[in-house]
């Protein structure tokens, strides 16, 4: 029997995110959280030559850490970019196709890939909770070619439909949707990812299906986690557990304090052998 | 090219001819000096009812020492175009100074939520993007651009973009109307005292909402002398003739960082987000604005000199930064 | 009895234009020959305070000298510029209403104003002589608030119609007419320059009107160069003649050789008392 | 928003899809060595029916070395976005190379008149910015541009505008189709072994017709490390991304000036004209192009270090042009 190793979701997550991300790969990247710590994670260790920009116009750069988001405002976020530009020439960028994926944390992902991050809960003229808005969600999920998308397995953050959708997702899954409403041809989600899981699309229906699991959950487990039920693959996938070089450089390099990675709840998970 | 569909958020309908009326008549081509305390050029430049931008927020480059003096002037009733902003429209509300905002993003807050939740601001949805695109086709001279996103989704629904069939192509595109703000600040490393400025670093919209705008406060680190942007015109972001005014304000984005020269306050921003969350803002802006006529009598009583040092060291990435 | 003075045609075009040219107001000046010497004229006499851009992206450069068109390829024509940028953000900042005036240098031009660089004689599909195209002068005469057109007193160069309207004056001289094109509004032709006249356009009817003329020439040798009968001011003024200051100025600083300059055919005037 | 009027000139259909599509599958995003011979770039990314384009002029920072590449190599049927264009056009089409041009301005050439006026190329109006704001829309990612030009005249007639009623205003104005170029060739000062180019001085349109094109060769006048490239990021025209070749061509743009580095040769500039006026541009190409393998073989034997030096002196003015 295999050592027993101890993580949190968060790690997880950051993980299961990190193992997507390719060499050679341009990346939009939203410009702080967890979508940025899995770029480093990924850049340190299966991917050092994934490529990014983000939104203030930073494109390419070779931080020597990750950035959190206040201290993005530093100059240790741009420091050794290729170029220094502005929001809309990465639009452009993105307009013309260079960027291959994006990769966005989100509030909630409903079965079709959109995502909400404006308001849950009454009415769009009278929410309950009101939140920031798309910011540049909308355009990494409209015009990156695939999208990456972030959200913890939580019954909330996965509806059937989303209240509001901010960012598009395949819309309402029908044939060439995306292209009727502007946005450019042969792009949509790619990926969904939490701790537990990786989600991607059926290719015709655009329903969200699941293609692997964690090895430490069930099926039901998982399930329980979701307001809709998504497709499943045949065979359902395992997700590969943490690697002891994934779990040290995101604890040694990347966030040494624990701040980030100490939010989660721990998992302790022995695999077989 | 038919209009397929409309947004029916609320946007000011673009009057490109409107904007080139107001550059003849109010926009000096002369090269005379522009330097004005932020006082004077908020009473003068900033009015009741204005649109307002301003470039990045307030945790980087962002316009602290003007906003400030907005706040300290109780400007009312603005419209503010918010994207990829930090807590600077939190303090603009709770200043009482908005009535409405376009929502690119903003950061979590209470301030914000409430008062959106509560009705005692309006709301326009956009995104980061096509809140900074609409600034271009006003920076262009455009009524409107055409883009590829915001299409498809509730955000176009709460709109002004519409969608329609290109005449070039057949295919659907959404059409984002023109943005002219009625007034822009900017904070820059450098300008000299006509208003040409530099500002290093990745951008976010430096031009944009600079050129769009009918009136444009520039504050700045430092003031060069016009020679010296002559000497390398390359690194001029706008030229002079759209600056009014010039507010020369070292650590003029604190507490927010300026890049190349200092790091932001920690401290300071932590007492700025429990503020927000405890729905403390009114004392926050007592101690921080209203208790001071300028933003150098702040620093000097409330900061001081070892802590605006320590926030220079703090800052140790200067690389790419220098003229 | 005032001395006689001696100056070439070419010299009194560029005076004449040099006089129009006011401090404090902004210039889009064709990017080499007759409308940037003009300019450098007025700089260094009238109006040391006129501002200008080219079309290449130089916001209000110093230039040490007249720059000829050739060797305007050097650095010297951007020397001490505000700001280097390209032809689009010209273009912007003209289309956003910054730039007062236009100057062009032309082949043709109408009773209402409009300007042919393009073709003469024959049809669009088999001309005679083809020219160059627009270049800049359409945008130019487009955006700038008003415009001043240097062309020679010769008939061919003013004609009742323009063969191709490659830039546009005030097209069929209707009320709107370039609004309804989609040009901004407020804007169109302010002055024609020749040699021996200087024309506006009346503010109804859009036909080109004589303002002024040169002492040294009655009003029927000048109809006697022009292919239609402009409207005529009342009073018809004088041109002045050229001063010692502008001759000297054009002479030993512009075009010391006087390559440009010793183009035109010798006039010699002497003035009245 | 209905079309009121449509030029007939003709023009390709822009495909903003197509074009990303071709992004896709085509521009490698690896920061690998694109190093190469004019020869071999030209060899491999310019073919017969090319959409050509190329920043500057054949006076000033335009991409001789690769132009005359073109030539030598006997590329056919080019179409070729002329615009504040030179002799470039003219010995292009005196090579034997362009089937049809978008006119923005040729300067007076017997070459490019008599072969309009034969019918031997064809040719679709529009003006220098019209011509440069096609690229610019090509550059977006866009299928057209509103614009407020062109509108009114024969010009608009011949080109591919269109004037339509703003959907916004309800006022006219005109439209213009994005050009994606097939292939720019772009000559910088600086730029590394992945493409991170640096143009200094005025442009007219590098980031336009670098961004909008399939296929970009890039000469340059020095290869920089790329460490050198990331400590002024400022400064960089395009990424890398976007560039296909970098050919190292010191001299690169002679007999044109390169501004900061070296001026024209008014000796060969007059020796060219004086080929297009008297129609032996054959013998001029086959004195300055045919004759040799490459631009630096040209250099050696027709110019001379002497020369070299003394263009290198004649540009006085450097000021601005350095990193």
């Amino acid at each position: 029997m295999s050592e027993t190793i101890n993580f949190t979701t968060t790690e997880s997550m950051l993980i299961n995110v990190a193992n997507l991300i390719e060499n050679d790969k341009y990346y939009w990247v939203a410009i702080g959280g967890s979508p940025m710590m899995a770029m480093m994670l990924a850049r340190k260790t299966c991917a050092p030559r994934a490529y990014y920009v983000v939104e203030d116009g930073t494109i390419s750069p070779d931080p020597l850490e990750y950035v959190p988001f206040l201290s993005g405002a530093s100059g240790a976020a741009e420091y050794r970019a290729v170029a220094w530009k502005d929001m809309n020439t990465v639009g452009f960028h993105c307009a013309m196709g260079y960027y291959d994926y994006g990769i966005l944390d989100c509030l909630q992902v409903d079965m079709y890939g959109n995502i909400n991050s404006t308001f849950i809960g009454g009415t769009y003229e009278h929410p309950e909770r009101r939140f920031g808005g798309p910011g540049g969600a909308n355009e990494i999920a409209s015009m990156c070619w695939q999208t990456i998308f972030m959200a913890d397995q939580e019954k909330r953050k996965y509806p059937r439909r989303v209240d509001f959708i901010s960012s598009p997702g395949y819309l309402d899954g029908s044939l060439r949707a995306r292209e009727r409403a502007g946005l450019p041809a042969n792009t949509g989600p790619y990926r969904v990812v939490s701790e537990i899981a990786m989600f991607g699309f059926d290719e015709e229906t655009h329903i969200m299906k699941l293609l692997a699991i964690a090895p430490w959950v069930t099926l039901d487990d998982l399930l329980a986690e979701m307001d809709f039920e998504p497709l499943i693959a045949d065979p359902l996938e395992k997700l590969p557990p943490p690697t002891e070089q994934q779990l040290t450089v995101l604890r040694a390099e990347i966030d040494p304090g624990g701040r980030i990675l100490g939010q989660g709840t721990w998992i302790e998970y022995t695999p077989e052998d | 090219m038919d209009v397929l569909a409309s947004g029916k958020g609320v946007y000011r309908t673009p009057d490109p001819d409107g904007h080139r009326e107001w550059v003849r008549t109010h926009k000096s081509r002369e090269l005379k000096s522009k330097v004005m305390t932020a006082k004077e050029a908020v009473e003068q430049f900033v009015s009741d009812g204005d649109y307002l931008g301003y470039d990045l927020n307030i945790h980087k480059r962002g316009p602290t020492a003007l906003m400030h003096e907005i706040i300290r002037q109780k400007k009312k009733n603005l419209w503010v175009a918010v994207r990829f902003s930090g807590m600077d429209p939190a303090i603009l509300i709770a200043g009482g100074c908005v009535s409405r905002i376009d929502i690119g993003w903003f950061i979590q807050s209470g301030t914000c939520s409430r008062a959106i939740q509560e009705g005692l601001i309006k709301v326009t949805e956009w995104t980061n993007g096509a809140v900074v695109y609409r600034q271009l086709a006003g920076a262009m001279g455009l009524p409107f651009l055409p883009l590829r996103y915001i299409g498809g989704t509730d955000t176009f629904e709460q709109s002004g973009a519409k969608l329609i069939k290109d005449p070039f192509t057949g295919q659907e595109i959404c059409l984002v109307p023109a943005l002219n703000l009625d007034v822009a600040v900017v904070h820059v490393h450098q300008c000299d005292e006509f208003g040409n400025a530099r500002i290093f670093g990745s951008g976010l919209s430096p031009m944009e909402t600079c050129s769009c705008a009918k009136k444009l406060i520039l504050s700045t680190e430092e003031v060069v002398s016009s020679d010296e942007i002559r000497r390398r015109p390359q690194l001029t972001t706008v030229p002079y003739y759209m600056v009014d005014a010039v507010v020369h304000v070292p650590f003029g984005t604190y507490p927010g960082a300026m890049p190349g020269l200092y790091g932001s306050d920690p401290e300071h921003m932590i007492e700025m987000m429990m503020a927000d969350r405890m729905d403390t803002m009114d004392a926050y802006l007592e101690k921080w604005v209203y208790a001071f006529e300028s933003h150098v009598e702040m620093l000097d009583k409330l900061v001081g000199a070892r802590k605006l040092i320590q926030l220079m060291q703090a800052e140790t990435f200067r690389e790419g930064y220098r003229a």
